[in-house]
C-alpha cells in the first residue's frame, strides 16, 4: 500500500512529464485529464460558435435551452447520441463502422505530446512535433474510408476533396514547421529539438517567441501555417469539401447520429490540435507574455492574478445578464441557473487565486487562452470569407505556399548559417 | 518471458517477407500485388533496422529510410501505371498486363 | 522513454502484423486489405520505436501510413473495382506460388539455426536523445550523394506518374 | 445574311475538345431541387471533369399559365396576377401592367401618384437587389452578407406593408393611378429608410468588394460581352456590366422618370464581379431617385379619371419597364370587351437566363453556381 | 569595412534582381528603375572604397603589394575531403571551391569601370527602355548580369571565375533573346550560347589539367606554385593548359574563329550590347588570361598564338567593318577588331599595355554604343546609315559625345585611344627585340582601317544629306537627360583616361603600368629570363628608345588622319544612292566583305550542314543524314536480310512439317513439338507474377547454395 | 424608314399606327427578307419579344409578331404578320440568337413551327404534353389528362 502511495507521490516531485517519468499512473490520469478537458472544450467550442457567428449576422442564436443556450450543445449531444444510426444498404459496413473512430483516435492521440506546460503535457517525445504531424495526417484515412464506403457520389467526391485538400496542403504546413524548428537550433550547440517542450524551452532561452524571429521570417512561416492549418481541418473559407452548394455535406454526407458527432468532434479536436502546434512553435507555448521583460516577483505575481481574474470576469458577465434576465415566472428556472454557473465561474476564480494553484494552472492557462484565440479566429473567419473554389484552392496551395514555404526556409537557414558564419564566426 | 534478441526480430522480418513474396506470386489484383510489395519491403526495412540496433549504428536506418524513399517512388509511379492501365483495359487484373505497350 | 515489457509488446506487435499481413494477401476487397497494410505498417512503427528507432517509426507513419497508403486508396477508388471483386483472386499457378515460397521460408528458417552464432550476445546501447540529430548528420553528411540521387528519383518518379496518369499532357 | 452571319460568328461555340481514349464526359443534373438554383431550375451539366462543356436548362416547373388566365378576367381582376410572377419585385411587375392599360386606355396617372409609383418601385428594386445579394453571396459561400441584407429588406417591407397592408405582393397601383393615399408620415418613413439605408450599402461593399476571396471567385468567371448580351436579348444589370450604357429609365423615359437625375452604371468586363457592382451601385442611384421624388411630391389626386368598367377600344400596345431584373414588356391585345383579348408578358428573366450556356461554357461547375446567381433569375417569372 | 565586406558588391545586384524576378510583374518601372540602379549606385560606392582602401591596405609594410583574399564558405567540396582526386605527382588533393573574393589591382581595374560603366549605362537604360514592354525583366536581367560579371571579376579561384563566366553567358543569352518574339532575336540568342559553349568546354578542360598539374585553382596559390621554378618554360602540360584556356577565351571574347555570335548579338536592345557586348563581357577573356598571366608566361607557344590570334582578328574584323551599313554592326566588328588588339598586347607580353587598353576601350566603346543607340532611339528604330545623314545639328549632345568617341577610338592625340593604342604597338614592335615586329604592321594596317570606318560612320550618320523618310524626319528629337547625362558623362572619360597611361616618352609617368606592377611583376621577370636565354638583346624595353617611340606615334596619328581624310573624301556629301568607294574600285573585294568573308555560310556548309554542299550535308546535321542513310541501308538491310532468312527458314519448314513430319507420324509430332517447346514458353509466358516466381525460385536457389555450401 | 420600305417592297407593307406605336403589317412571303434588313440596314440588333395572337375565325387565324428595337436609333417597331394555321415561319436564330427561347415559347402555346430552328420542342409545358393552350380553342379548364396520369400517376392534377 505504500509502495502504491510512494509510486503515486514519487512522480510529484520529478521535474518531468509521466510519460518521461515512466509513471504509469500519473500518465493514466493526465490522459483523462486531457480527453475530458478536450471534449468539454469541444462543446463550449460548439456553443461558442454559434453564439458568436449568430452575433456576427445580426442574430441571437440558441437562446431556449438553458439560459442564453448554455445547454443547447448537451441537449444536441443527447438528441445525436439517441438518434437512429444509420448504416446504408449498400455501404460497406465494417469501414463505414471505423472510419468515424480512425478519425476521432487521430484527433486525439495528438494530444498525447501536446505541451500544455513544462510538465504538463503526457508525454515528451524527442520527435515529438514529427508524431503530430504523422498522426495528425492519419485522419486523411479515416476521412478518405468514411467517403468510399458511403458508397454514394456526393460522398466519394468530398472525400476526394478533401483528402487531396489535406495531402497538399500539409506539404505546406511541413516546410513552415520545418523553418521553425531550425529556429530551435540557435543556440550554442547548433543542435536543435524536434521534442514539444524542446521548442517552447528553446523560445524561453532565445527570450523571443519564433513567430517574431528574423522578423518577418518567423511572421510568414506562421502565416503559411496558419493558413494551411485552416485548410487542413476544411474550415471556412476552405470547407468546400464539406458545404460547396453542389456536394451538400461531403464525405459525411450519409453518417448520422452517433457516428456524425464522432465527425463533429473529431473535426473540433483537430482545430484545437492544429492551433496547438501553432501555439507551440510560433506564440511560446505555456510562456505568459513577456518572460524575460516582465520578469522580477512583483510581475509573477500579477500575471499569476490572471486566470482568477479572468474567470471573474466571467462570472461578472454572468450575473449581468443574470439582471437583465426578463423577470417572468417564465424565465425564473434559467435565471437562477444562469446564476448558478455564474457562482461555480467565481468560485473557479477564486480557487485560482490561491498562490499554489494558480502556480501550476498558469501555464494551461496562457497556453488555453492562445489556443482560444485561435479557435475565434476561426469562427470569424467562417463569418467573413466566401469559399473558394476547388481550383483556386489548390493553386493557393501549390502555387503561393509551398513556393513561400520554400523561400521562408531557404532564407531562414541562410539567415541563421549567415548569423553563425559572418558576425559570430 | 524470453528476452526478445536480434533472430526474433529476423524471424518475424522472414515471415512477413515470405507473407508478401506469396502475395505477389499469387494475387491477380494489381492493387493487392503492389502491396504485397510494399510488405516485402518493410520486412526489409525491419531487418535493417535491427541490425542496426545491433550493431549500434545508424546505418541501418539511413538505409531503412532510403528504402521508405524509393517504396514511395514506386508506389507512385505504380499507380500512375496502374491508372494508365485501368483507363485503356476497364481491369486490375495482372493477367491482362500481357502488352508491352498500347 | 525507454520500452517497457519488451516481450510482451514485441508479441503482441509481431501477432498484429502477422494477422495484419495475412489479410493483406487474402482480403478480396482491396480496401480491405489496404487497412490490413495500414494496421501492419502502424505496428512496425512501434517496434521500430522498441528498437530505438524513433525517427524511423515518425517517417514510416508520415510517409508509409499517412502518404503511400492514402495513394493507394485513392487508385483504389478512382479504378472500379466492383468486378474484380467477383472474379477469381488467386492466378493459376497459387499452387506453384506458395510452393516456392514454403520453400524459401525453410531455406530461411535453416539459414537462421546455422547461423545463430554469428550475432553477438549483447547489443551495443543506445542514446535515444540523439538520434534525430544523428541521423542528420550523417545523412547531410556521408550519404550526402545518396540523399540527392534520392531526392532526383523521387522527381523522376513524379514525373512519371503525372505522365502516366494524366489524360492528355 | 453574310453580314448576319459575321455578327453571329463569335457565338458559334466551339466544338468540345474530343475526350482522350475514353469518353468520360459526365452529365449530371443540377435541379430541379437544387440548394442553389434558387427555385425549380433544371440544368443539366456536360462535364468534362469539372469543366463545363455546354448546358442545357429545363424550366417549366412553376407554369401557371399566367397569360391565358389573363385572357379571361377583366382588366382590372388580372392586376394582382402580375404580382405572382417576379414575387420579389411585385411593386415594378403592377407598374409595367397599369402603364400599359393606361396607354391601351389613353389616359395618364396624376402627378402624385406617379411620385408615389416612383418611390414604390425604386424602393422595389431595392428590396430586389438586396435579396439577390444577399442569396449570390450564400450561394458563393459567404454567409453573412445574407442576414444583413435581409435585416434591411425588413424596412421596405414595412413601408409597404404600412402603406397597402401586403409584404411581398403588394398589389398596390390600380388603373389610372394608386387606390390609396399615403399614409400619415409616409414621406418621414421612407427618408428615415434612406438615412438608415446609405451607410448599410458600405457595409455590404465592405464586406465583399474588396474581399480577395470573393473577387476571385467572381471575376473573370462568366463572361458576357456586350454585343452578345444584345445578340441574346439580356437586358438589365447584365447587359449594363457588359458596358452597354442602356437603361429604358433614360432611353424611353416612362412614368415621370425624366424629371430625375440619375446615373446609369455600367461595367467594363461583364463579369460576375461586374455585376455585382453595378446592382450596387443601382441601388445607390435608387437612393438617390427616391431622395428627389420625395422631396418634389406634389399635393393633388391620386387617380385619373378611369371609367368603372374597362373597355379600351379595339387595339393593341407594346408597353415596356426597366424592372430590376431587365425590360419587362407587356404587350395587349384589346377587342373592345371587358377582358384583355391577349395578354403577352415579356419576362426579362426569362430571357436573360439563354445566356448561362454562352456564359458557362469551359468555367468549372462551382463557377455554374456563380453565374446562375448573377443573373438574378426568379423561376415565377421565367416559368409564368 | 569596404574591404572586409567586399561579398556585398556583387550581392547588390543579385538582391536587385531576385527582387524583378519575384515581384517585377508588380512593381511599377519607377520601383523597378530605383531598385535596380540604386543597388548598381551602391555597389559603384562600395566598390570605389573597397579599391581606396585595398590601396591603402597594400601600400602597408606588411601587406606590400600582396592580393586581399577572403573566404567566405567552400561550395564544392569540403575539408573533410569527399571528394578527392590525385594530382600529377600522386598525392590526393581535396577538391576545393570556395566562395571567396579576391582584390587586387587588376581586379580593382575591372571591378571599377564595370561597376562605373554598368551603372550609367543602367541610367541610360531608365531612358532608353521607357516605352518598352518587360522593363522589368530588362533590369532584372541587367542586373543578374552585373552580379555575374562581378562574381567572376571578384573570384579567387578558378570555379567560382568559372560560375561567373556561366553566368554572364547566361545573361547574354537572355538578353540577346530580349525580343524573344522576333526570330531573329532567338536565333542570335542561340546562336551566342552555342558558339560559347565550345569555348567553355577548352576552358572546362583547361581548369582540369591545372587542377591536376598545380593540385590547386585558387589563383593565389596556382600563381605561387607557377612562380616557384618548378617549372620549365615550354612545359608541355602547362602550354596545354594555357591553349585550352584561350579557347575558352576566344569564346567569350569573340575572337577567331569564335567570333561570329557577336555581330549578330546586336539583335539585343542597344544598351545592352553596349554593356555585354562591348564593355564588360567581351573583356572577359581578356580578364581570364591576364589573371593566368603567370602561366602564360611559362607557355611561349600559347603566347604567339594568342598574339597572332589577335593580330588576325583584330584587321579581319576591322576590314569586315570597313562595308558594313548596319550602325550597330560597324561598332560589333569594331568591338571584335578593338578586343584583337588586346589580345595582341597579351600575346606579346605586355599585359599592361592590353589591360589599358580594356579600360579605355570600354568608355569610348560604350560611348559610342550608347550614342549609336540614341540615334536609333531618335531614328524610330532605324538602324541602317543608308538612311540616316545630317542628323548632326538636329541632335547636338549626341553628335559631338559620339565624335569625341570617334576620335578617342580612331587614335587621335590626347583621346584614350591614342595612349592604349600607342602602347600596344610600341610594345609589339619593341618586345623581345622585335619578335613580333611583323605583328605590327597588321595592327598598323587596322589602326588606319579603324580611322576610316568609324569616321565613315560619323560621316553617314550625322554629315551628308538627309536620306530618310519624310516622317522619319519629322520625328526626329534628341533623347532624354537621363540618356544624354551618360553621354556625357562617358565622353569626359573617353578624353580623360588614356592621361593615366601618358608615356613616359611624352614625359608623363604613366601610373597605370605601375599600378598593375604588382600583378605582372613575376611575369616581367620570366620573360626577362627567357630574353636572356635565348640570346636576344634582352631589356630593350628599358631603354625606351624615344626617338622610335615618336616616330611610331607620328605614323601612326598618320594612319588615323588619313582614314579620316579618306572617309571625309568619300562620304562628306553622301547622299541618296551614293556609291561606296570600295565598291567602286575593286567590287569583288567589296562583296566578299560585305558578306564578312561568307565565313557564316561556311560554317553552315562544314559544321551545321544546314545547307548542303552540292549534294551532300556536313557538320551535325549531315551527321544526322549519313546516320539517317547507315540506319535506311545498312541496319534495315541486315533486319530485311534477317526477316528474309526467316521466311527462307519458315517456308523450308513448312515444307518440312508438311510433307515429312506430317507425311512420317500422325499424332506423336504434334505432342513431341509441344513437350520440346515447353521450356521455350516458360520464359516468355506473359504472365507477369511467373516471372516473380522464376526470380523467386531463383532466391530459393541463391539462400540454398549459401545454407548448404 | 417605312416609306424605303415600302418602295422596295412594294404593297406588301402596310404602316399603321396606334396609341403613338408604329407597327407595320407585312405579308408572310416577304417576311425572311424583311427581317434581315431591318437587322442588318436598319440597325434592329435587339429581338425584344416574339409572339403571337390566335383569331380562330379569320382566314389565317395567327398574328405572328416581333417587336424589335434598335440601340442605336432609339426606336421601336413591331412587325406583324398572319399566316394559317399548319403554316411554317423562318426561323429568325441566325438573326436574333435570343430568339431561341421566344420561338420555341410560340410553338409551345400556339403550334406554330417555325424552319430552321435548331431545337424545336416544347419548352413550359413538358414533352408529351397534347394541345397548345393559348389558342382560343383550349378551355382554360382543360388539361393532358393521359399524360398526368402516365407521368404522375396521379388521377388528375386540378
Amino acid at each position: 500500500m505504500n509502495s502504491i502511495v510512494q509510486y503515486i507521490q514519487s512522480y510529484l516531485a520529478s521535474d518531468k512529464t509521466p510519460g518521461a517519468a515512466g509513471n504509469m499512473f500519473w500518465a493514466l490520469v493526465y490522459i483523462m485529464l486531457v480527453f475530458v478537458g478536450l471534449s468539454v472544450a469541444v462543446i463550449a467550442m460548439n456553443w461558442l460558435e454559434r453564439k458568436i457567428l449568430a452575433h456576427m449576422q445580426v442574430r441571437l442564436g440558441p437562446m431556449r435551452v438553458g439560459p442564453h443556450g448554455l445547454l443547447q450543445p448537451i441537449a444536441d449531444a443527447i438528441k445525436l447520441l439517441l438518434k437512429e444510426d444509420i448504416i446504408p444498404a449498400e455501404a460497406d459496413g465494417l469501414i463505414f463502422w471505423m472510419a468515424p473512430f480512425i478519425v476521432v483516435l487521430a484527433a486525439f492521440t495528438v494530444f498525447v505530446v501536446v505541451p500544455f506546460g513544462p510538465t504538463h503535457a503526457i508525454t515528451d517525445m524527442n520527435i515529438g512535433i514529427l508524431f503530430m504531424l504523422g498522426v495528425s495526417s492519419l485522419s486523411v484515412l479515416g476521412i478518405v474510408m468514411a467517403g468510399w464506403a458511403s458508397n454514394s457520389h456526393y460522398p466519394l467526391i468530398g472525400a476526394l476533396r478533401s483528402s487531396a485538400q489535406m495531402v497538399s496542403y500539409e506539404v505546406a504546413m511541413g516546410l513552415a514547421v520545418v523553418s521553425a524548428i531550425l529556429m530551435t537550433s540557435l543556440n550554442a550547440t547548433g543542435t536543435g529539438t524536434l521534442s514539444m517542450i524542446g521548442i517552447v524551452q528553446a523560445q524561453q532561452a532565445q527570450g523571443e517567441w519564433f513567430i517574431f524571429k528574423f522578423f518577418p521570417l518567423g511572421l510568414i512561416a506562421f502565416f503559411i501555417f496558419a493558413v494551411a492549418m485552416v485548410a487542413e481541418t476544411n474550415r471556412a473559407p476552405f470547407d468546400l469539401a464539406e458545404a460547396e452548394s453542389e456536394l451538400t455535406a461531403g464525405f459525411h454526407t450519409e453518417y448520422s447520429g452517433f457516428r456524425w458527432s464522432l465527425f463533429f468532434l473529431a473535426e473540433y479536436s483537430a482545430m484545437i490540435a492544429v492551433s496547438s502546434i501553432a501555439v507551440t512553435l510560433w506564440l511560446g507555448g505555456w510562456l505568459r507574455p513577456f518572460p524575460n521583460l516582465l520578469s522580477g516577483g512583483i510581475w509573477e505575481l500579477v500575471f499569476s492574478f490572471f486566470p482568477g481574474v479572468t474567470f471573474l470576469f466571467f462570472a461578472a458577465i454572468c450575473f449581468y445578464n443574470t439582471v437583465r434576465m426578463p423577470k417572468h415566472p417564465l424565465f425564473r428556472i434559467q435565471t437562477i441557473g444562469l446564476a448558478a454557473f455564474g457562482v461555480v465561474l467565481a468560485l473557479i476564480g477564486l480557487v485560482l487565486f490561491i498562490p499554489a494553484v494558480s502556480m501550476r494552472v498558469q501555464d494551461i492557462f496562457w497556453f488555453a487562452t492562445k489556443v482560444a484565440a485561435f479557435m475565434y479566429l476561426y469562427i470569424w473567419y467562417r463569418g467573413t470569407f466566401p469559399r473558394y473554389r476547388f481550383d483556386q484552392l489548390m493553386q493557393m496551395g501549390w502555387k503561393v505556399l509551398l513556393p513561400m514555404g520554400l523561400g521562408v526556409l531557404i532564407l531562414t537557414a541562410s539567415v541563421a548559417l549567415l548569423q553563425q558564419k559572418l558576425w559570430h564566426p | 518471458m524470453l528476452h526478445i534478441t536480434t533472430l526474433h526480430y529476423l524471424v518475424l522480418g522472414a515471415a512477413l517477407f515470405l507473407l508478401g513474396v506469396i502475395g505477389v506470386l499469387t494475387r491477380r489484383n494489381v492493387v493487392i500485388v503492389l502491396m504485397s510489395i510494399e510488405l516485402i519491403l518493410n520486412a526489409v526495412n525491419l531487418n535493417l533496422v535491427a541490425f542496426s540496433r545491433l550493431w549500434g549504428g545508424l546505418h541501418g536506418q539511413i538505409f531503412a529510410i532510403f528504402v521508405i524513399t524509393d517504396a514511395a517512388a514506386e508506389a507512385a509511379v505504380g499507380l500512375g501505371i496502374l491508372i494508365a492501365f485501368f483507363r485503356n483495359k476497364e481491369t486490375v487484373n495482372i493477367d491482362e498486363v500481357n502488352l508491352l505497350k498500347w | 522513454m525507454a520500452p517497457v515489457a519488451t516481450p510482451f509488446f514485441f508479441y503482441l506487435l509481431s501477432g498484429i502484423m502477422l494477422i495484419g499481413g495475412i489479410l493483406v494477401i487474402t482480403r478480396k476487397n482491396p480496401v480491405h486489405s489496404a487497412l490490413a497494410l495500414i494496421v501492419t505498417l502502424l505496428a512496425q512503427a512501434s517496434i521500430y520505436l522498441m528498437l530505438y528507432a524513433p525517427f524511423v517509426a515518425g517517417v514510416q507513419i508520415i510517409l508509409y501510413a499517412g502518404g503511400i497508403m492514402v495513394l493507394f486508396l485513392f487508385v483504389i477508388m478512382l479504378v472500379s473495382i466492383d468486378r474484380s471483386i467477383k472474379e477469381r483472386q488467386f492466378n493459376s499457378q497459387w499452387v506453384v506460388g506458395i510452393i516456392a515460397a514454403t520453400a524459401l521460408g525453410g531455406l530461411f528458417i535453416a539459414a537462421f539455426t546455422k547461423g545463430d552464432k554469428i550475432f553477438p550476445e549483447h547489443v551495443l546501447p543506445m542514446v535515444e536523445n540523439d538520434n534525430t540529430q544523428n541521423i542528420a548528420t550523417l545523412l547531410y553528411g556521408q550519404y550526402m550523394f545518396a540523399f540527392e540521387i534520392a531526392s532526383l528519383l523521387l522527381l523522376v518518379a513524379i514525373i512519371g506518374a503525372v505522365v502516366m496518369a494524366k489524360k492528355r499532357i | 445574311m453574310t453580314e448576319s452571319d459575321s455578327a453571329l460568328s463569335h457565338l458559334d461555340l466551339e466544338t468540345p475538345e474530343k475526350p482522350f481514349l475514353d469518353a468520360n464526359e459526365l452529365v449530371i443534373n443540377m435541379g430541379p431541387q437544387h440548394p442553389a438554383t434558387h427555385g425549380v431550375l433544371r440544368v443539366i451539366l456536360r462535364l468534362d471533369g469539372e469543366k463545363v462543356l455546354g448546358l442545357e436548362c429545363v424550366i417549366g416547373y412553376l407554369h401557371r399559365g399566367v397569360e391565358k388566365i389573363g385572357e379571361h378576367r377583366t382588366y382590372t381582376m388580372f392586376n394582382p396576377y402580375v404580382d405572382r410572377m417576379d414575387y420579389v419585385a411585385a411593386v415594378s411587375n403592377g407598374l409595367g401592367y397599369c402603364e400599359t392599360i393606361e396607354k391601351l386606355l389613353n389616359v395618364e396617372a396624376p402627378p402624385r401618384a406617379q411620385y408615389v409609383r416612383v418611390i414604390l418601385t425604386e424602393l422595389n428594386r431595392i428590396a430586389s437587389h438586396q435579396l439577390w445579394l444577399g442569396t449570390h453571396a450564400l450561394d458563393i459561400g459567404a454567409i453573412t452578407p445574407l442576414f444583413y441584407t435581409f435585416r434591411d429588406r425588413e424596412e421596405i417591407l414595412k413601408i409597404y406593408e404600412k402603406y397597402c397592408g401586403a409584404r411581398l405582393t403588394t398589389h398596390a397601383f390600380r388603373i389610372g393611378g394608386l387606390q390609396y393615399e399615403t399614409y400619415a408620415g409616409f414621406e418621414q418613413d421612407v427618408r428615415n429608410f434612406l438615412n438608415f439605408f446609405l451607410p448599410k450599402i458600405d457595409e455590404y461593399e465592405e464586406l465583399l468588394t474588396t474581399n480577395r476571396i470573393w473577387v476571385e471567385r467572381t471575376r473573370n468567371v462568366g463572361i458576357i460581352s456586350g454585343k452578345d448580351c444584345i445578340a441574346l436579348g439580356v437586358t438589365g444589370p447584365v447587359l449594363r456590366a457588359s458596358g452597354v450604357k442602356w437603361d429604358l429609365r433614360k432611353a424611353q423615359p416612362y412614368a415621370n422618370y425624366k424629371n430625375f437625375d440619375f446615373d446609369i452604371p455600367i461595367g467594363q468586363n461583364g463579369d460576375t464581379y461586374d455585376r455585382y457592382l453595378v446592382r450596387v451601385a443601382e441601388m445607390r442611384q435608387s437612393v438617390r431617385i427616391i431622395e428627389q421624388a420625395v422631396e418634389a411630391i406634389p399635393e393633388g389626386p391620386i387617380m385619373a379619371k378611369v371609367p368603372k368598367v374597362i373597355k379600351p377600344a379595339v387595339g393593341e400596345v407594346y408597353h415596356s419597364i426597366e424592372a430590376p431584373k431587365g425590360e419587362l414588356g407587356y404587350f395587349v391585345v384589346s377587342d373592345g370587351s371587358t377582358q384583355p383579348y391577349r395578354v403577352r408578358v415579356r419576362p426579362p428573366s426569362f430571357v436573360n437566363l439563354q445566356a448561362l450556356d454562352k456564359m458557362c461554357r469551359g468555367q468549372l461547375v462551382a463557377d455554374v453556381i456563380a453565374v446562375i446567381g448573377t443573373l438574378d433569375i426568379v423561376l415565377g417569372e421565367v416559368d409564368r | 569595412m569596404f574591404l572586409t565586406h567586399i561579398w556585398l558588391i556583387p550581392l547588390l545586384p543579385a538582391v536587385g534582381a531576385a527582387v524583378m524576378f519575384f515581384f517585377g510583374r508588380r512593381l511599377q518601372k519607377a520601383t523597378v528603375s530605383a531598385v535596380c540602379v540604386g543597388s548598381i549606385v551602391l555597389a559603384f560606392i562600395l566598390a570605389c572604397g573597397a579599391v581606396w582602401q585595398y590601396s591603402a591596405w597594400s601600400s602597408t609594410s606588411d601587406n606590400f603589394h600582396k592580393p586581399y583574399q577572403t573566404i567566405l564558405c567552400t561550395w564544392l567540396g569540403s575539408d573533410t575531403g569527399h571528394l578527392n582526386y590525385r594530382t600529377q605527382d600522386g598525392s590526393p588533393a581535396p577538391l576545393q571551391a570556395d566562395v571567396g573574393f579576391l582584390l587586387d589591382p587588376l581586379s580593382s581595374i575591372w571591378l571599377l569601370f564595370v561597376t562605373g560603366v554598368g551603372m550609367l549605362i543602367h541610367i541610360y537604360s531608365t531612358g532608353y527602355m521607357a516605352h518598352e514592354g518587360g522593363y522589368y525583366r530588362f533590369f532584372g536581367y541587367l542586373n543578374l548580369f552585373m552580379f555575374s560579371m562581378l562574381t567572376l571579376i571578384l573570384a579567387n579561384n578558378y570555379v567560382l571565375l568559372f560560375v561567373g563566366w556561366e553566368g554572364v553567358g547566361l545573361c547574354s543569352y537572355l538578353l540577346i533573346g530580349f525580343y524573344f518574339h522576333r526570330k531573329s532575336a532567338s536565333d542570335a540568342a542561340a546562336k551566342a550560347f552555342i558558339v560559347n559553349r565550345i569555348g567553355d568546354a577548352g576552358f572546362l578542360l583547361g581548369m582540369f589539367f591545372i587542377a591536376w598539374y598545380f593540385g590547386s585553382l585558387r589563383f593565389i596559390e596556382v600563381t605561387h606554385i607557377a612562380h616557384s621554378g618548378r617549372f620549365s618554360i615550354g612545359d608541355p602540360i602547362i602550354t596545354a593548359a594555357t591553349l585550352l584556356l584561350f579557347v575558352g577565351a576566344c569564346g567569350k571574347s569573340a575572337q577567331l574563329p569564335l567570333y561570329i555570335w557577336l555581330p549578330d548579338a546586336m539583335e539585343g536592345p542597344t544598351p545592352v550590347s553596349a554593356l555585354i557586348h562591348a564593355a564588360t563581357m567581351v573583356t572577359a577573356g581578356v580578364y581570364m588570361v591576364a589573371r593566368s598571366n603567370a602561366l602564360f608566361v611559362l607557355a611561349p607557344t600559347s603566347m604567339k598564338t594568342v598574339a597572332i590570334v589577335g593580330a588576325l582578328t583584330a584587321i579581319f574584323a576591322a576590314s569586315i567593318g570597313l562595308v558594313q551599313n548596319d550602325i550597330k554592326r560597324v561598332l560589333a566588328y569594331s568591338t571584335v577588331s578593338q578586343l584583337g588588339y588586346m589580345f595582341l598586347a597579351l600575346g606579346v607580353g605586355a599585359f599592361a599595355a592590353g589591360v589599358f587598353h580594356v579600360f579605355t576601350h570600354a568608355f569610348f566603346k560604350a560611348l559610342l554604343f550608347l550614342g549609336a543607340g540614341s540615334v536609333i532611339h531618335s531614328m524610330s528604330g532605324e538602324q541602317d546609315m543608308r538612311n540616316m545623314g545630317d542628323l548632326g545639328h538636329r541632335i547636338p549632345i549626341t553628335h559631338r559625345t559620339m565624335f569625341i568617341a570617334t576620335l578617342a577610338i580612331a587614335g587621335i592625340f590626347p583621346f584614350a585611344g591614342f595612349f592604349s593604342k600607342d602602347a600596344i604597338l610600341w610594345e609589339t614592335w619593341s618586345r623581345e627585340g622585335g619578335a613580333y615586329r611583323f605583328l605590327w604592321y597588321v595592327g598598323y594596317a587596322t589602326a588606319l582601317m579603324t580611322a576610316f570606318y568609324m569616321f565613315r560612320l560619323m560621316y553617314l550618320t550625322f554629315h551628308g544629306r538627309p536620306r530618310m523618310s519624310h516622317e522619319a524626319e519629322h520625328h526626329i528629337h534628341e533623347s532624354p537627360m537621363s540618356m544624354t547625362v551618360p553621354l556625357i558623362v562617358l565622353a569626359l572619360c573617353a578624353v580623360g583616361t588614356g592621361w593615366l597611361g601618358w608615356p613616359h616618352s611624352l614625359g608623363g609617368s604613366d601610373r597605370f603600368t605601375k599600378f598593375l606592377e604588382p600583378v605582372f611583376a613575376g611575369e616581367a621577370r620570366v620573360l626577362q629570363e627567357e630574353g636572356r636565354t635565348s640570346q636576344l638583346v634582352a631589356g630593350v624595353e628599358e631603354q625606351h628608345n624615344s626617338s622610335t617611340e615618336w616616330l611610331l606615334m607620328a605614323l601612326s596619328l598618320a594612319a588615323a588622319g588619313l582614314g579620316w581624310g579618306m572617309a571625309w573624301r568619300s562620304y562628306r556629301h553622301a547622299d541618296k544612292g551614293y556609291t561606296e568607294p570600295i565598291a567602286a574600285a575593286v567590287p569583288p573585294v567589296y562583296d566578299v566583305l560585305l558578306h564578312k568573308y561568307y565565313v557564316d555560310e561556311g560554317y553552315d556548309y562544314v559544321f551545321t550542314g544546314r545547307r548542303k554542299l552540292g549534294n551532300v550535308r556536313l557538320g551535325v546535321l549531315g551527321l544526322g543524314t549519313a546516320s539517317a542513310w547507315f540506319d535506311t541501308h545498312v541496319v534495315d538491310g541486315a533486319v530485311n536480310a534477317a526477316g528474309w532468312i526467316t521466311r527462307l527458314t519458315g517456308t523450308i519448314s513448312s515444307w518440312w512439317d508438311k510433307w515429312i513430319i506430317d507425311g512420317i507420324g500422325v499424332n506423336g509430332p504434334a505432342t513431341l513439338a509441344r513437350i520440346l517447346s515447353y521450356p521455350a514458353r516458360l520464359f516468355e509466358w506473359g504472365l507477369v507474377q511467373w516471372y516473380a516466381l522464376v526470380m523467386t525460385a531463383g532466391l530459393v536457389g541463391f539462400v540454398f547454395y549459401y545454407v548448404y555450401r | 424608314m417605312i416609306a424605303k420600305l415600302k418602295g422596295s417592297y412594294g404593297s406588301g407593307i402596310q404602316a399603321l399606327t396606334y396609341a403613338g406605336q408604329n407597327y407595320i403589317l407585312v405579308d408572310r412571303s416577304l417576311i425572311p427578307d424583311l427581317l434581315h434588313v431591318l437587322r442588318n440596314e436598319e440597325q434592329f440588333d435587339y429581338c425584344v419579344d416574339i409572339t403571337a395572337v390566335h383569331y380562330p375565325n379569320r382566314d389565317k387565324p395567327f398574328d405572328v409578331l416581333w417587336v424589335l428595337y434598335s440601340f442605336a436609333r432609339n426606336e421601336r417597331i413591331r412587325v406583324t404578320t398572319q399566316i394559317s394555321d399548319g403554316e411554317t415561319l423562318p426561323s429568325s436564330v441566325p438573326i436574333w440568337p435570343g430568339a431561341n427561347w421566344l420561338e420555341r415559347e410560340v410553338y409551345d402555346m400556339f403550334g406554330i413551327k417555325f424552319d430552321g430552328h435548331p431545337d424545336m420542342k416544347r419548352i413550359l409545358l413538358p414533352d408529351g404534353w397534347k394541345g397548345h393552350p393559348l389558342r382560343k380553342d383550349y378551355p382554360i379548364l382543360q388539361q393532358d389528362t393521359e399524360w398526368v396520369q402516365i407521368n404522375l400517376g396521379i388521377e388528375s392534377g386540378q
